[in-house]
């Protein structure tokens, strides 16, 4: 597909929109419809639509094998390290109350920090899926 | 009506052997479940199940059509599977003898909306100052399954990196290929 | 502190580590971090165990929310022995897949397979400690996926089949538990264990609870690899790497028993379930059938790693029949039978991966003369599989001679002496089978001048944890406090409801 | 959609059982993963039917609205869904390993070439 100039051009204007767009619902969770899982699966998806017109080598160029290897492990990390935070601030595991002196306000914080963990994992780990299979393919 | 449609499409994957069209019938089929959700108001559910069932499954068959095949076998003649077919009645029985005593759909007084939900309707907003009820109860009061949800992920993750990964060392793969 | 959050660690430490070990990338760190977080577990599993002995159930309140809303963790005799089990048993294989792994699997898929082996120890550990039903199906889920994932990376093309069609009978398992968790939240709304089981008493007569009840029933038993539901272990045990043979055979299935004991006793509590009369009518002859069958068929293998799996059906088949009876005797016998047989099986499966690493395969035929060339693994396969067989002190015994008591007990007399006959009769089949591996082992001579020098001993790292699986395999032969006064009070509370 | 009853659930079941129909009758491997995902869906679908309250509406909080559904199928849902692709994602990487290692994604051949060997 990296011949058709209609669908470089498009995906190079549709790209920031997307991205924009997983950002929104990565962030506007607490209120709509939406959280991290969506949003790592809409940032996910952009990407592979890049991959897919511009092809595989550029798309790994930009996210190698083993940068999405550090992302994955990052988020779930990043979840659980929340955990860990709130035990050591003296809660139960995941009592985000501890995480500010107000407790919901902290339960705000923590819930961000852990949809941030699942938008990071998810997403990386689409694009390794999707790199994987793709790859599989070529030889 | 949405149902139906959902009928008609789930017993045009059972015949179809054009695996293209199963697997696309099977993307609309999440489309439409996700429609279904928006009207009994579970938007985050449509959401995620139009991107997910619609958008990532969708792409994953195709992305596994492309590397096998997409005819299916037809299956052989004369043979009626009846095992399966017995196993299956039976389990749709036992779920509609299982539907006589529910409550009926939609029906506010139901016990599964009396004892735990309203607790989260009441207090969620004051408590974790997350208006989208659905969000608060996903990521606090039942954050510890979300973390085994990413969990779930994390393992797939790395599961198709082992099965999948590296395909240039090793014709046939690490664990593939020799018999005995 | 650290003592009041034992129970979220229990978990939680080897989850944390699992992407850890994915970013050390290199065999040796990997494998260090998984064998010293897999022994740390098994010292959380002891210290919450003698907890719960000394002071009663735990319960630890994830999130700080306090249940029905939150999530619970809880602790008790009976899942505190299970947890014991499955995190002695990955401390074990922790180790020993070292030598195991480098030999079977390439370089560069090392870390990678001690953080799938990771998570579904995870996986299991976190499904035995849960107090919420849905909970349950997720950390299954993690376990499942792992288990999938780690069996088909055995070198036979075999593996990927036996992992789909494993794959396939999981998810539909697991499918099934979540209908039945569904229908159950339907009528209750709730998903906490023991809320449901204040909640369903009066609802015994519900059909949707009955249904509820039919699917966690097939869906457990579909993981538990319950006769005429087993189809998919054989080939899933036989072609997996040995170290994960050897893991799963030891804990998975185990688990998935306690899924059953729990859901049976504690949600729907014994009173109800008896009335139903499924337990005997269903479990009894389901029992009895998995042990004749299995046993026979474990007779005609040519593999010896698929012999020990129908071996494994056939002994469910003994835990099952000890949950049929439903009584104290009946479920001690269970309980005492899912540590025994985890330790025996375990050290079997371990003592079979020695040889794969020397023979590269474990057919029969290619065992002749074994007994000389590897006397240390063989001898600790016999020891095994006298435990196997159930003969005097060893642990096999100890559970078969409570099973027979359990049988005995029963006022239908005829039920008892048939029952105990099967028993019998499958010591007798165990007797063949076994006998068959130590007269190709002993009794044959070695093949000459197939390979270049002699087939020497298995390494030492490989040798001590099948030697520790076998030596506890005869020691809870003989003495047997711990383990008997255990699954007497995890059976007590069982059978005492909810509490 | 305010059909009567329980007419909702049995269609549902309906669903349910023709997804898990076509992953225990068919031997091609890609469609018994597409099986699954259909009879998981289905049970999705009857999760959601059973959060759904008369006159409710999603369960956003907001000024105006006094019923709201009941959230906590959907959250389990969610839960589920993401499982149930994680599972899809496996069981594909699977069968494209089967089909290298086999050449066919049909379970009789599969068997058969097992048996020869």
């Amino acid at each position: 597909m990296q011949r058709h100039i209609v669908l470089r051009v498009t995906t190079k204007l549709l790209m920031p929109f997307i991205l924009l767009f997983a950002l929104y619902v990565q962030f506007h969770g607490d209120f709509g419809p939406g959280g991290g899982f969506q949003a790592g699966v809409i940032f996910g998806a952009g990407f592979i639509l890049y991959a897919l017109v511009y092809g595989i080598e550029s798309a790994q160029r930009v996210a190698p094998a083993g940068a999405l290897r550090v992302l994955i492990s990052a988020g779930l990390l990043l979840y659980i390290g929340t955990g860990f935070a709130t035990l050591a601030l003296g809660g139960n595991f995941l009592d985000y109350g501890m995480l500010a002196h107000e407790p919901a306000r902290g339960q705000h914080l923590g819930i961000f920090l852990v949809e941030l963990g699942v938008g990071v994992t998810v997403a990386a780990t689409m694009v390794t899926v999707f790199f994987n299979f793709a790859s599989r393919g070529q030889d | 009506m949405l149902l139906s449609f959902l009928a008609v499409l789930a017993i045009g994957i059972l015949r179809l052997r054009n695996l293209f069209a199963v697997v696309m019938l099977s993307g609309i089929y999440s489309l439409l479940s996700a429609g279904l959700f928006v009207v009994l108001d579970a938007v985050d559910v449509a959401f995620t199940e139009a991107a997910v069932g619609g958008g990532i499954a969708t792409v994953l068959m195709l992305g596994t059509l492309a590397l096998t095949t997409d005819r299916e076998k037809a299956p052989k003649p004369g043979r009626l599977q009846i095992l399966p077919l017995l196993c299956v009645v039976a389990t749709g029985a036992l779920l509609i003898y299982g539907t006589l005593d529910m409550p009926v759909y939609g029906d506010p007084a139901a016990q599964i909306h009396q004892h735990v939900a309203p607790r989260y309707l009441a207090d969620a907003e004051r408590e974790t100052s997350v208006p989208n009820v659905v969000t608060a109860i996903l990521a606090s009061y039942r954050g510890f399954d979300t973390m085994g949800e990413l969990a779930v992920i994390f393992t797939a993750g790395i599961g198709v990196i082992l099965l999948l990964g590296r395909p240039r060392k090793r014709r046939g793969g690490p664990s593939g290929g020799q018999d005995e | 502190m650290i003592a009041t959050h034992l129970p979220a660690l229990q978990i939680v430490v080897p989850l944390v580590s699992a992407p850890i070990c994915l970013l050390l990338r290199r065999s040796g760190l990997a494998w260090a971090l998984a064998s010293i977080v897999s022994w740390a577990a098994l010292a959380c599993a002891a210290l919450l165990l003698q907890q719960v002995l000394s002071s009663g159930p735990i319960s630890y309140h994830l999130g700080g929310w306090a249940p029905p809303w939150g999530i619970e963790y809880r602790i008790d005799a009976v899942n505190g022995f299970v947890l014991l089990i499955v995190a002695a048993i990955g401390a074990v294989v922790m180790p020993y897949a070292r030598v195991s792994v480098a030999h079977e699997l390439p370089e560069e898929q090392h870390a990678t397979f001690y953080t799938a082996l990771l998570l579904c120890l995870t996986g299991l550990l976190g499904v035995t400690i849960t107090g919420d039903a849905f909970n349950l199906f997720v950390f299954l889920e993690i376990s499942s996926l792992s288990s999938y994932v780690l069996i088909a990376l055995g070198r036979d093309r075999r593996a990927l089949t036996a992992a789909f069609q494993y794959l396939v009978m999981g998810t539909i398992g697991a499918t099934f538990i979540v209908i039945g968790v569904g229908l159950l939240y339907m009528v209750t709304g709730t998903l906490n264990m023991l809320d449901l089981a204040e909640r369903l008493p009066p609802m015994s007569e519900n059909r949707t609870v009955l249904a509820a009840f039919a699917f966690l029933t097939v869906g457990a038993g579909l993981k538990l690899a319950l006769f005429p539901l087993h189809f998919w272990l054989p080939n899933a045990y036989a072609y997996a790497p040995s170290a994960v043979t050897a893991f799963l055979a030891a804990t998975a299935t185990k688990v998935s028993i306690y899924i059953l004991l729990r859901f049976f006793f504690t949600v729907f509590g014994a009173a109800n379930t008896l009335e139903l009369g499924t337990l005997e009518n269903l479990l009894i002859p389901l029992g009895v059938a998995a042990i004749l069958v299995c046993s026979t068929v474990a007779i005609f293998q040519t593999d010896v790693k698929r012999m020990l799996a129908y071996s494994s059906v056939a002994q469910v088949g003994y835990i099952v029949l000890g949950i049929g009876f439903a009584s104290t005797t009946g479920l001690t016998a269970a309980i005492v039978h899912l540590f025994n047989h985890a330790m025996t099986k375990g050290g079997l499966f371990l003592a079979l991966g020695c040889v794969v690493l020397r023979l590269g395969s474990a057919r029969l035929e290619s065992l002749e003369g074994l007994g000389r060339r590897m006397p240390l693994t063989m001898f600790a396969f016999v020891l095994g599989g006298l435990s196997l067989i159930g003969v005097p002190l060893t642990a096999g015994f100890i559970s078969k001679w409570m099973l027979v008591q359990a049988a005995l007990e029963q006022d239908n007399r005829f039920l008892a002496a048939a029952v105990a006959a099967v028993i019998l009769i499958g010591s007798l089949l165990a007797i063949v089978y076994i006998w068959r591996v130590v007269e190709v082992a002993y009794f044959r001579p070695a093949p000459e001048g197939d390979g270049e020098g002699e087939i020497a001993e298995a390494p030492l790292s490989m040798l001590i944890p099948t030697w520790f699986l076998i030596g506890a395999s005869i020691y809870f032969g003989i003495d047997t406090s711990l383990t008997l006064g255990v699954a007497k009070r995890a059976a007590e509370l069982l059978l005492g409801g909810g509490a | 959609m305010d059909a009567p009853g329980l007419y909702n659930y049995w269609i549902v079941i309906v669903l349910m059982m023709t997804g898990f129909y076509v992953v225990i009758s068919r031997g091609n491997l890609v469609k018994k993963i597409v099986g699954l995902n259909i009879f998981q869906t289905s049970v999705f679908i009857l999760y959601i039917t059973m959060g759904k309250v008369s006159g409710g509406t999603a369960p956003i909080l907001a000024e105006g609205f006094e019923t709201y559904s009941n959230p906590l199928p959907h959250v389990l849902i969610l839960t589920a869904i993401v499982v149930g692709v994680a599972t899809t994602a496996l069981g594909c990487a699977l069968v494209v390993r089967i089909k290298e290692a086999y050449g066919t994604v049909e379970e009789d051949e599969i068997q058969r070439q097992d048996d020869a060997t």
